[in-house]
């Protein structure tokens, strides 16, 4: 039953991407490790592992734990840092058929400033995500992506460094999320990406610790889809830059209410694990649901269940 | 190259008390197995538990994968109760496994609990080798049905110790490593104090030695760095490898064991 | 195995409970509904619906969505008012050999203090739960909960028209909830509790609409656990005064986990829903967990993973 | 009243496509059991999915329960694969059911789809009386096997409207409703539009009639109120209802169908 053409082209901030399919920072490694379950060319895009200015070697062991339909992970931004990024994994990036973000990190603004201008200078990808709401980095993350004045601040700086189109993403662990993310867009923001791990812990009764070695670790996976939803339907609605939207994203399903929420995009994260061929069959299933709902343009499905 | 399987059921069946025996039948993945690699397996189609559960290749014979499992929490229970003719959705073969050329060394298989399981696989492709096998188990029923029947049945000379004392040594399969000869070559797979130590008694009387680790897993494959063990680069410098795709069976001259 | 006597009474700001195991307001009706399945004398004690000072019809339908590992409700207060609560309610829940705890919740300050009033001069309950952090009133809960200044006011309010324990009930939406913990009780709160639900939402991708018909919800149930046993750790290191820990609690092993967190009491809530007897399982189970590891006094367990 | 039952499943059975009979031996559940109550089924030990199952008892005799269910989402699909020797996490039996006293009137059980089941409880107590039963499902087959042969065997006079045609007439149940007698009495469950269609023309002909309704549940006990459906008090306000606790059997006057 080959009805008409669907068009799946999205732009995500100037980021055009074959389908609005992608995969989410730090769950994808450099793009190799899925490399035998999905062939990054049917994709719209994918992320990398976060960057930083220096190598980091992250947190101790434990990082994981698993939680009801979720997990926490408390990885601590381990990177090869910026310079070994360039020389060893953007050669092969390069070569990949689909829209690479780099997703940065810092200590400072300076520190995201000076991995912005890398990049610009290296060439070869497709837009930055600025990751101002990574939990596990004691000086970084958490600060940024709750204050909007220090996350304006740091999306300035990011923005001043590059002509790509800048992507910022939010944090969940906030009162207001729509506060952060006008200031990120009146900051220079092209588009943001929302949500990052709800801050979350995991305690064994038999040790009576903490089960990550870090205490607190991020929360992700389809426990926390019901409040990524919520809080792409207020961002959506409150900016004008276009959405990326990912949590809990495991089916065609969960990626088509994301996009009805008002996300232009979205990334599969912790799906990724459970089945690896997730953002096929996502791309599959959102083609198959528009032709269905004689839908010819994916573009019509955004933001299509505002009131 | 690792893959997804819909793979069919052949038969599951608790081989001795808490041991499962899974034998599934799927051709294309018993000819890219290795041993020492492990699959992934997704226990069923709810979000809870959410995460696959990495099990080692215990056999491969025929176009069909054998693992063994203990029942030990949410997920393998759950796979207990999977029946003859259903469908598996199971990731593999992952990780790297045991360099299985000896070379003109002994290969000695040493082995804790269901750590004998993968050793299974092993001899296998040692089969024609005279190969000396240390196991220990909590009796000798766990040690038989945990592989150690099969390593006998290839011909392999079999050196027990029990924490019952019901079959062989009554202790511990470490206190069987002086039978270790000069020119052996170690394989190992255990809990971790166990590797610990015949890492230590390798690493001491310089005898080559391979040993598979364990940490809980997310992604399976170096995309999510959570199952880190440290482990030493060449120039001795402390770096984090991935137990999942960097190994799970590393060199112990590989490994940080301070 | 019958060892020693394990001592289970804790104290929650002044109200003594016999064992740490209540129930959350909102999943256990007036008491009488889980009166099949559990003793409430076998109980802490049990907290009853919010109350207002009018009556309130609640949202519209649907008000429930199952998520993974959660639900999401929308009830909006539905009570019958504090009057009829006294008049109808009230003399069988004084009956009841626990403590009742009365959830209340308003939409100006004087609303809370006028429910107080009455429920002081009425008589015959243990605590006064109060409810700042509804997320489903849109002139209410919200506000209140993530101000820190407005739930010092609503606490004052309250504290000054009762000489019962005060319990204030904080919202998880927040960026720092040890900021609002503080206010409260720097404002006279007796002990603190947490977490209310997580403001979620849910899309059904046939009629392209939210599944609630007041599209915003709160996430309650297992997913949530994570989130909880954080903000419980954070809470409990944070203030002088006990918490009531819940959000999530299915089972002994959760139960204990929030104590070790810093919980003094727990409260199960969807985990009736899914166990009508969980709470007496979860008695039963840390009893048996203190006998197990030689804990004489359950109080021990309060804050033992601390670092 | 209601208790919590670690059931012993009799059986359970595709009975014809999509549609299963499980069979619980419980005498005491059995006992409390009334016509239009439900149980709510825990349908696994995990926490997704996390609420459970509302099922209406279908059948009651020597201790044993009987429900059928449709296959239609996660739970009911695991709910299909419990098999024979297991034990079933029941809660029951909970609401108000039908009124099974008809008094001097002609009993009418109006059924469509799998809202049939409930009606065969019903006639079960009703047994002895002449019993005129309206049914109304996609086609034959699946109207008898949702309850329309239990109906005939037990002597109810039954007239039956399809889908597809297959059986009686060839349309909806709705439109049989002018077959229903002056001095008949209403009982009905079935999809929303048609109970709404059977208490408008039960209201308009002042014939009594009660329906069993339907809503998303989460305690299924009156606990949670997010089951409500809009009710007429006595004096002819709207107040709101519990499906669960207040129904789900509900009498026609005291529902606000506007
Ligand atoms: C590479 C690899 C190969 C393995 N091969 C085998 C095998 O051949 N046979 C076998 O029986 N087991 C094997 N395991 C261990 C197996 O993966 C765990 O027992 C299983 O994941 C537990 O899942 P569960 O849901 O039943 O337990 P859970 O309910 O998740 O936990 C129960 C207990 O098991 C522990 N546990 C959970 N996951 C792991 C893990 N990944 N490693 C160690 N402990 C864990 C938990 O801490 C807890 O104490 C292997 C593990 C790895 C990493
Ligand atoms: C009092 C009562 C008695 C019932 N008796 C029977 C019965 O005897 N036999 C039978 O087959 N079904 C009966 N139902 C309906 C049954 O409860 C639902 O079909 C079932 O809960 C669906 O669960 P699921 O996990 O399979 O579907 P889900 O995956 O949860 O959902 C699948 C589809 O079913 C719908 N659905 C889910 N729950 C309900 C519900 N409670 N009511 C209506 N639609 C729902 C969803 O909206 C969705 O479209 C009854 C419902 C109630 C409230
Ligand atoms: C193991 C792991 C590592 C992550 N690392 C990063 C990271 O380096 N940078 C970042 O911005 N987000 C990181 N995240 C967050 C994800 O990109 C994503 O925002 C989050 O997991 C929610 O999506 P999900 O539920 O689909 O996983 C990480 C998440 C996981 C699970
Ligand atoms: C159906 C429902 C109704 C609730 N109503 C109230 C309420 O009236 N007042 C209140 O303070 N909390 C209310 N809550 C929140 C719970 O008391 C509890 O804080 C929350 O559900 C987290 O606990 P849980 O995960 O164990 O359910 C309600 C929760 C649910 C699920
Ligand atoms: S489990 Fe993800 S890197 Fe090893
Ligand atoms: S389902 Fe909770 S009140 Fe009806």
């Amino acid at each position: 039953m080959k009805g008409r053409e669907v068009s799946l082209n999205v732009n995500l901030g100037g980021i055009e991407l074959r389908n609005p399919v992608t995969t989410c920072s730090g769950t994808y490694g450099f793009g190799e490790e899925y490399a035998p379950y999905v062939d990054p060319a049917s994709l719209g895009g994918i992320a990398v592992k976060g960057l930083t200015r220096e190598v980091r070697p992250g947190n101790p062991m434990p990082r994981l734990a698993e939680t009801p339909s979720g997990m926490l992970n408390s990885i601590g931004l381990q990177n090869p840092g910026i310079d070994e990024f360039i020389a060893r994994y953007l050669p092969e990036l390069r070569q990949l058929d689909t829209k690479v973000l780099a997703n940065i990190a810092g200590n400072s603004v300076e520190d995201y400033a000076y991995v912005t201008s890398r990049l610009e200078e290296a060439g070869g990808i497709a837009g930055i995500e600025v990751n101002i709401s990574c939990p596990n980095v004691k000086h970084g993350g958490i600060q940024f992506g709750t204050d909007p004045k220090m996350a304006a601040q740091v999306t300035r700086a990011v923005r001043k460094n590059t002509k790509l189109p800048v992507i910022v993403k939010l944090s969940p662990n906030v009162t207001d999320i729509t506060e952060i993310a006008r200031a990120v867009v009146d900051a220079g923001a092209d588009a943001v990406s929302l949500i990052n791990t709800l801050l979350g812990m995991a305690i064994d009764i038999r040790s009576r610790r903490p089960v990550l070695a870090n205490v607190l670790g991020g929360l992700s996976g389809p426990a926390v889809k019901p409040v990524a939803l919520r809080m792409v339907w207020q961002v959506s609605q409150a900016v004008k830059v276009p959405v990326l939207g990912m949590g809990g994203i495991l089916t065609a399903t969960d990626a088509i209410e994301f996009m009805l929420a008002g996300a232009t995009a979205v990334a599969v994260g912790t799906g990724n694990f459970v089945n690896p061929r997730a953002p096929l069959e996502i791309v599959a299933g959102i083609e198959e649901y528009c032709r269905a709902n004689g839908v010819r343009d994916v573009n019509e499905l955004v933001g299509a269940a505002w009131i | 190259m690792a893959d997804l399987f819909q793979a069919r059921v052949l038969s599951n069946s608790e081989v001795c008390p808490g041991i499962f025996s899974l034998v599934l039948e799927e051709p294309r993945l018993a000819a890219l197995a290795q041993p020492g690699q492990f699959l992934n397996i997704r226990v069923n189609a709810e979000t809870s538990p959410l995460l696959r559960r990495p099990l080692s290749i215990h056999w491969v014979e025929e176009g069909r994968v054998e693992i063994l499992f203990q029942a030990v929490g949410k997920g393998t229970e759950i796979l207990a109760r999977v029946r003859r003719g259903e469908r598996l959705d199971v990731q593999g073969p992952l990780g790297r496994g045991f360099d299985p050329d000896p070379g003109d060394r002994t290969p000695v298989l040493i082995g804790g609990g269901i750590g004998i399981a993968p050793l299974g696989f092993l001899a296998q492709r040692l089969k024609g080798r005279k190969v000396l096998a240390l196991l220990g188990a909590r009796n000798g029923e766990a040690l038989a049905c945990s592989g150690g029947s099969k390593l006998e049945g290839l011909g392999a000379t079999v050196h027990a110790a029990t924490d019952d004392g019901s079959l062989g040594r009554h202790g511990l399969v470490t206190e069987l490593l002086s039978e270790v000869p000069a020119d052996g070559i170690i394989y190992a797979c255990g809990p971790g104090p166990m590797l610990r130590a015949v890492a230590g008694y390798a690493l001491a009387k310089g005898i080559p030695c391979q040993v598979s680790l364990e940490e809980h897993m997310a992604c399976g494959v170096g995309a999510c760095l959570g199952c880190i063990c440290k482990g030493l680069a060449v120039n001795g410098e402390s770096v984090h490898k991935r137990v999942c795709s960097d190994g799970p069976v590393f060199d112990v001259r590989g490994v940080d064991w301070s």
